[in-house]
């Protein structure tokens, strides 16, 4: 049942036939900048010491991106992997709470601090709070959806992993267990064909994550995951699929990563200098600025102002975080048990 | 009122709560029209259509989907076939269900019950029969419940169901029919995180769970016909530990002795010996004493080996005697 | 890539064009009915109160005899589930040692009298020690192909496991493992569409376990496995790719359970009497009882004079085992470590 | 002789062995080209191409796929990137991998090392600064190993390499670095099973092993300038636990401390303390006090939090000082 969508030659211009309006294409546009800027202060951060852990979204912005805005920010869950930050953002987490984590300050939404930056959570915005150990999430969609069938409700539970993660046996056993249930599930496995250091091709015999998507019964579809209107269009099906009662979808963002694994991590060690080049060929932000110029959708200015705003807020967000406090010494008892 | 064994109890008390509370229901392997093979839950389905569901064979994906229906306002209870199944899952237990409300600073709660059915004498064999106490109640941001009567077993579960934290609910096989009590027809509760006294003594305090619980009567009354007063503490706690009973029934005895079924070494015994040793140390008459499964991998197959594994409650009088005589 | 092999109608005659030698045949057939002599004898044996406990292989023997008997029984290794009787004994494990684990007899070859029945382990007949959860020895044989593949041999490990079990994780990075790495690996599902009393629909929501290969980039071959000739063909088939190193094969044996899960279950409390008549015109025994007859390769005699040669086996064995002494107590503290 | 540090010997025992036997291989996450996230394995692929081997992300399969390869006359390395990641393979570590020498009475063996660095201290919060160790410790049929310096991690690791059973190696993450130390060029072992006196002393006994082994001596080393002299025992083994050793000490000191970073409650202290208190209780001037990590799930990121969470030699020398003042 993988269905590869048209991958259009060189990463540009777009292979969704769509009618999104562009006033969010911009907004799409918008996010995807702002997730990169965010990202890049993290790094610009690190280096300066004042952050000891970052792990980026860079090059994934387009396939977060267009996949949050086909859900319904009202009522979907979603339970995004270390790399969601474009997700997060499009379900309405602040620049400043993702600045808060970074800096593990006691008012970081997702954990007071306690978990490493990129663990999200928001209980108000039905982020799931996530865990380090790879593709504990995806049983926990598949639960959160059976939840959903038990109560009558019409929510979509969507996560988000990397193709190494599909190695794991939770990534087999939820898909397996919302496939026989029919559940509201979406799976997006963000494809950057490296798991650290491991190649696709020691991680799996298959070329495509999507041609898994059979051995659940379910739709597997692979997307240009730099095309940030083919992966809105992809998902929007699928949550159409979910809502009817039809079940999950497993989608392949095939996406690049264009940082090293994270701040702990120097990929020179096993990419090549070459591989490093192409890969950038294929910058997700770059392709969309492209797509919204020649399709007149945004002008030199707007886009400048755009960033412009963005940076603005990307300063603030990191002021109020270096000035807020951090988590008090007693606080490490709280909460091991709710009252 | 009449006596019920303990397997009833519990299924009085899933079937009583999914009667209470639309939001409870039940994950496992051959829970539904099999009502499980222990039949737990026989004839939970025909009352609850849809709540009573059977899981394919994935205790991870069970657990992982139980922990995520906890974060979308059900109740869920997950089944273990037999608690030597409960391996697959240790990550979604350990790792996901004790530190989902940690980790999120309290954000996010986890109303969650794990019923495992353990422990051998049953001719289970070496995956049919372990006690898995120990793994669990090592981990903070988890409960771990193991009643040994019908009462308390219907209590707690209830108990365990209305609590908004990860609760491992270990059920003692051999218990199910073998232990018969009376359970009032109202709908009380058995509060998590207190021991209870099931028998007064004077010369030595003794704390069990279980069936090993029932052994440890059976050879305090043999004891009492020896002039040895005999004080048996049922912990049907282990995590939060209820330290304060455990430390007043030592001080007044000034002896103790702990008795498990699971392997000795590194065995749960060692944590309640320990804090004993720490914290009644002054009024200790006597070295505190572990009775606990030998350190093998588990209780093998053939009857010899497996009796020479269990603990009897001959084993435990001979401790008993040993201790009082010191 | 899932391959479905012509199902004859009413399950008669063979799918399979074969060559095997007539004598080859008779001997299959002898392995089919000392199995099932054997597994009729225990559950007898259980009925008076002498084993504790029955698992069988009922439904199962032409999958199992088929396979083994493409296997090269000097070096392949086998890691059969617990309904495997008609694996080990093609393998090489004799009816008394069967029966040695049944009554768990200290001269039990398989545990000593420590596991339950139908743990079979051999390390002499390289018949892989088995534990209760399901689903472990798959990545087992995964690692006994690479250590085979590391040491320059050219043995295969063939394991075998039920329709249920492919839910476990271990299932799938079991296989995904040996994918990966193209190792000599041959996976058997012998799939009775029944997990105890969750049928196969509640377990996946594919049709055949044979789908499940393409998520691994290996053949997923579905056989008709109450036809023990064309379990042969098959086994061969994958027997050759491992060896010339072409990676390993998913061979899904689509069988019947003409027994209870066990001598703990009754299962006519979740399948109609209806459904276990029309089971029960499958039995993989009748039906090649039928193809020796209609094709001349053995006489009514012949069949005879083996059934008798094959009840006293199963008369001996039984008289051995339940004379032989239990373990002695003192030897349960015996090799927690090895030296 | 060079001074190396723990992560260079660890290397050097893997590097050695591999040399020594080619049935020696290491399988993990990122060990190949990567040379392991710790970069323990650096350089080794180049080595011994075939040898070292990228595994996909599943530690259950790993660790499984090692179970069946030592099986079929081969000396697995499996590495888990880091020890919080074991919760995945715990079904095929205690289940399979401890259990095979003995359900097959003996027939098979199973010569398996895991090598997982633990610990915290490294600002590698919740999930990437675990200790383990009780876990494992209360299986029969494992081997579990925790050196804290130099010349006993490379001993240590080559005898586990040798070693016809399962041994998890347990490396702290932060000695890797830290702890420097001099190894002699020679094909030494250290055998598994022997605690070693670390530092000799007469008022009091310590019990640790990795990092808190080093904290402890900082504390002994303080409490001598106030005139206390404390002997502190590395205990390098868990299972099988030197008890020998352990009550020797203590039957001279009459004192005794167990420190580790693991929480508290059912942690291995436990045990140790509860064999000191059955075995020595005549001997003990004090009751056996422990040290360990508090009992939350685990130790969060913020810095203070972590400090909070983390056993200091501060901490280590209160308790000491409390402990002489008996
Ligand atoms: C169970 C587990 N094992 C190992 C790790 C260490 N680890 C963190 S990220 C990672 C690679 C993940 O790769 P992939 O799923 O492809 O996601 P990507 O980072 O490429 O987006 C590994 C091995 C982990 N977090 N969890
Ligand atoms: C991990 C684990 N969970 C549960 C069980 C209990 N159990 C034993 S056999 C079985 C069903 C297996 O079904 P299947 O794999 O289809 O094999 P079959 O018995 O039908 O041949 C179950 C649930 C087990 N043995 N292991
Ligand atoms: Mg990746
Ligand atoms: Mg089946």
């Amino acid at each position: 049942m993988a269905v590869s969508m048209k991958n259009t030659s060189q990463g540009v211009g777009s292979a969704a036939n769509t009618d999104i309006a562009p006033a969010v294409m911009r907004d799409m546009f918008r996010s995807m900048l702002l997730a990169r800027a965010l990202d890049e202060r993290m790094w610009l951060l690190n280096r300066a010491g004042k952050a000891p852990f970052v792990i980026s979204c860079q090059g994934h912005e387009a396939a977060q991106v267009g996949a949050a805005f086909a859900l319904d920010h009202t009522k979907d869950f979603t339970l995004p992997y270390y790399r969601g930050l474009g997700t997060v953002l499009v379900m309405g987490m602040t620049p400043a709470e993702v600045m808060l984590a970074l800096f593990a300050r006691a008012a970081d939404p997702s954990s007071g601090g306690r978990q490493m930056p990129a663990h999200y959570s928001s209980r108000r915005l039905r982020i799931v709070t996530q865990s380090s150990p790879v593709g504990t999430q995806i049983p926990h969609a598949a639960g959160i959806a059976l939840a959903e069938q038990i109560r009558g409700g019409d929510a979509v539970a969507w996560t988000s992993f990397g193709e190494g993660t599909t190695s794991q046996g939770d990534f087999h056993e939820g898909i397996n267990f919302a496939a026989v249930h029919q559940l509201p599930v979406i799976f997006q496995c963000e494809n950057n064909e490296y798991a650290i250091s491991v190649p696709q091709k020691m991680q799996m015999a298959v070329k495509s994550v999507a041609e898994r998507g059979a051995a659940y019964g379910i739709p597997g579809v692979s997307v240009d995951g730099t095309d940030v209107l083919a992966m809105y269009e992809a998902t929007r099906r699928a949550v159409e699929r979910a809502r009817a009662g039809d079940g999950p979808t497993l989608i392949e963002a095939r996406v690049v990563r264009l940082t090293a694994h994270s701040s702990d991590d120097n990929d020179r060690a096993y990419r090549s200098q070459q591989e490093l080049r192409a890969m950038r060929q294929h910058d997700p932000i770059a392709r969309f600025a492209t797509y919204l110029h020649e399709h007149d959708l945004i002008s030199e200015d707007e886009e400048r102002d755009m960033r412009q705003v963005i940076a603005a807020e990307v300063d603030s967000a990191t002021d109020l975080a270096e000035r807020a406090p951090l988590p008090e010494p007693e606080t490490l008892y709280d909460h091991v048990y709710a009252p | 009122m009449p006596e019920i064994n303990i397997l009833e109890a519990i299924r009085q008390a899933i079937d009583e709560m999914m009667a209470l509370d639309e939001r409870v229901f039940v994950l496992g392997e051959d829970v539904g029209v099999r009502g499980g093979v222990f039949r737990v839950t026989e004839g939970l389905l025909d009352k609850y259509p849809g709540r009573v569901i059977d899981a394919p064979l994935a205790e991870s994906g069970i657990v992982g989907a139980c922990v995520g229906a906890a974060m979308n306002d059900t109740l869920p209870i997950a089944e273990i076939q037999f608690a030597d199944f409960i391996a697959p899952a240790f990550n979604q237990i350990v790792q996901e269900a004790a530190r989902i409300h940690y980790r999120s600073n309290g954000d996010w709660t986890m109303p969650l019950v794990i019923r495992a059915p353990y422990g051998g004498g049953i001719h289970g064999a070496l995956y049919h029969s372990q006690s898995i106490e120990a793994f669990f109640a090592h981990v903070p941001g988890l409960k771990v419940v193991a009643p040994a009567t019908p009462y308390d077993a219907k209590g707690l579960l209830k108990s365990a169901i209305e609590n908004p934290n990860p609760v491992l609910f270990l059920e003692h096989k051999k218990t199910y029919r073998l232990i018969k009590g009376v359970v009032p027809d109202d709908d009380y509760r058995v509060p998590i995180g207190e021991a209870d006294v099931k028998r007064p003594g004077e010369d030595l305090s003794v704390f069990a769970y279980g069936l090993m619980l029932h052994y440890c009567m059976e050879a305090a009354r043999l004891l009492a016909t020896e002039g040895v007063s005999v004080e048996v503490v049922d912990l049907r706690t282990l995590r939060p530990l209820d330290t304060g009973a455990i430390l007043a029934s030592v001080r007044r005895t000034s002896k103790a002795l702990v008795v498990h079924e699971d392997n000795l070494t590194g065995g749960f015994g060692g944590e309640i010996a320990a804090l004993i040793g720490e914290h009644a140390f002054e009024h200790l008459d006597a070295p505190v004493m572990r009775l606990g499964g030998p350190d093998v991998p588990a209780m093998p197959f053939a009857k010899p080996l497996e009796d020479a594994f269990m603990p009897s409650p001959a084993k435990i009088a001979a401790a008993m005697r040993r201790l009082a005589a010191y």
